[in-house]
């Protein structure tokens, strides 16, 4: 991964710019997200993905929110509406959450980059109900969170503390190789999901690592 | 005025499908398919489509409350993130039932059909016995 | 060839939109669809036919059997009778679920994508959580 | 009820003039029927029958079979491919069996009778799994089994065995009103379906005083 050209304070800007630059890595990878969704469930998260980003930079090229949670707001609301598989329902309540978790602050701090990702991350697991190991996108949110929080506690900046979390949420993605599935179409799969990266493991990095570069983090 | 359904498949023809099974023992009944994602027009995606469960929810809701009935996890997300944004009063008087989808549809449709209430709609649906 | 699934419902959307939902997850299993009553030409009548069910089975059986999926008891009914008019040799070969049809359907059409014996895909079937 | 016109022994002809009498009684019956199946099933049992018999009519208009068994199979695999509900492989069964109960009989006797009633009650039964008192047409076929079975040991004459089981059935029809379903659609309703007669045992009761009527018996 690169060092992001950009950066500057966590304003609304910033969440600008995390949307666009997530929509073009969800562009660029739209046919390894399909394939990871297509061994281990039904082939659509990068086409879901696509189009829901997509539809975000519609919605961003007309509107200009003046926080960063207003940004996440209406990145929820599309996803939600635009997504039609799983993902849609998990990420668009991650991105509520996260919004509420903003308030209305105009420049987030690095503990408030740790508390969105939590927020995000709890929100999932409220909507899904997937453990730790169930081989979803839990298990790239969780390694996030803890490593954002453990990157704030320790006094990085907010740029820092989002490069951590894309770096571990991108080894927890990597880790959902082995597992088998628990939650989803993939536990439809049983054993046989096992030997594959779940798909919305890897999108949580590509999104987390967006959320980085925008900001200037440096993501190994 | 009897419960409604919602029939929530990631199939438009599924959710159609089920409606017009479940009408033909159930014909007071407020049926309503929301199957499909919602791609403006064109064919109906394979998803499931956040506005078309809020405006099924609507349309269902002017008897004695509403059941939901849904095929995959995904379908069911889906739904509880819709009935996360009703107002309170509206959200008690939905239900979502875990249930065969089908089989718990007709079960449910009959049984609304016959009067009963929310909860005895939604049990109808999770006790619906498959093959029957 | 893998194990193949005829999907017995009363209504010929349903068991078209079955089809196209678990074809997501198995685009190499044989899914026949045999929905509706026969009427000849004009829109499918709500019912089942022999004649589609007999047909799906026929077109589904090139592979390692089948299995067939059914809604209400009526189609149960059909199914069986079909079965009694096969030659032992292809009724070894062919198994009913007791399942859910939408639920029992995509659980089925991934395990024979993955290979799986007759008796397993059944098992997939009947064992099928509703709303994963 | 009515006496009919046709009398004579109970050949090819006999079985033919049966089914040209079913096709109409049930046609006139049509509405019946269908307002009976709709107060607990699907309204569709007289639209069902209807479109059976009427295809049948159309097969003995081509088709002339030489014994009643042939008449019969040719009536079990025409209903089975046209009635579309329960009904079709229900008396598919029922014609189907009670035509191999009579072999290549050319006149039925009264016991030959007797036995083809009853081959047709238990291919119901094995068919549907419905027992007595379940509020199915098991409830009009097993008591004209019964009544068919009595009769032709006390030495009634054919048509007075098949008007015996016509009268048993009529009976049996009207005695599930009261009867609360455990099989088929009508089971959905539970309690609900007590205070209506079923709609396949009252079709029941129509077959066999056609049966009856062709052979010039007397049903009360
Ligand atoms: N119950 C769940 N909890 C958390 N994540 C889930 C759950 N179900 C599915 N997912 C995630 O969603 C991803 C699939 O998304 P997508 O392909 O858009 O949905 P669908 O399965 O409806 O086609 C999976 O890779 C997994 O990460
Ligand atoms: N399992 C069963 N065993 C015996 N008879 C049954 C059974 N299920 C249904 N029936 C009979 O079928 C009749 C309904 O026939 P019909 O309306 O043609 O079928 P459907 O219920 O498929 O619409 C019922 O009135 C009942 O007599
Ligand atoms: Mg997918
Ligand atoms: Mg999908
Ligand atoms: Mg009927
Ligand atoms: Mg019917």
């Amino acid at each position: 991964m690169s060092v992001a050209d950009a950066t500057g304070p966590l304003d609304a800007a910033w969440a600008v710019r995390w949307m666009r630059g997530t929509a073009q890595v969800v562009s660029e990878n739209r046919a390894l997200l399909i394939d990871l969704d297509r061994a281990i469930g039904d082939a659509d998260h990068g086409e879901n993905l696509d189009r829901g980003f997509g539809a975000v930079l519609l919605k961003l090229d007309g509107d200009a929110p003046e926080t960063p949670a207003a940004v996440l707001k209406l990145v929820a609301m599309t996803l939600m509406s635009t997504v039609g598989g799983a993902a849609g329902p998990l990420y668009g309540t991650a991105f509520l959450r996260a919004a509420t978790s903003l308030g209305d602050t105009g420049v987030v701090d690095p503990s408030g980059v740790a508390g969105m990702i939590a927020a995000a991350r709890d929100g999932i697991v409220a909507r899904g109900k997937a453990e730790v190991g169930d081989k979803t996108m839990v298990d790239a949110w969780t390694p996030a969170s803890e490593a954002a929080e453990t990157a704030a506690q320790a006094g990085a900046t907010a740029p820092e503390v989002l490069a951590a979390a894309a770096n571990a949420a991108h080894a927890g993605a990597v880790a959902t190789e082995p597992l088998i599935a628990r939650k989803g179409r993939a536990s439809y799969l049983g054993e046989r999901s096992a030997g594959h990266q779940d798909p919305g493991a890897v999108s949580t990095a590509l999104i987390l690592q967006a959320a980085a570069e925008a900001a200037g983090g440096e993501v190994a | 005025m009897s419960v409604g359904l919602v029939i929530v498949s990631h199939s438009r023809k599924i959710a159609e499908g089920v409606v017009e099974l479940a009408a033909q023992m159930a014909p007071d009944v407020v049926l309503v398919a929301a199957g499909g994602a919602d791609d403006g027009d064109g064919p109906s995606r394979i998803g499931t489509s956040f506005e078309r469960v809020q405006a099924g929810i609507e349309q269902a809701s002017d008897g004695d409350g509403v059941v939901i009935l849904t095929d995959l996890g995904s379908a069911v997300m889906t739904a509880e993130m819709v009935l996360e944004f009703l107002e309170p009063e509206a959200r008690d008087r939905v239900r979502l039932a875990e249930a065969a989808l089908v089989e718990g549809a007709v079960a449910a449709a009959v049984q609304a059909q016959g009067g009963s209430s929310l909860d005895e709609v939604l049990r109808a649906a999770e006790n619906a016995v498959v093959s029957i």
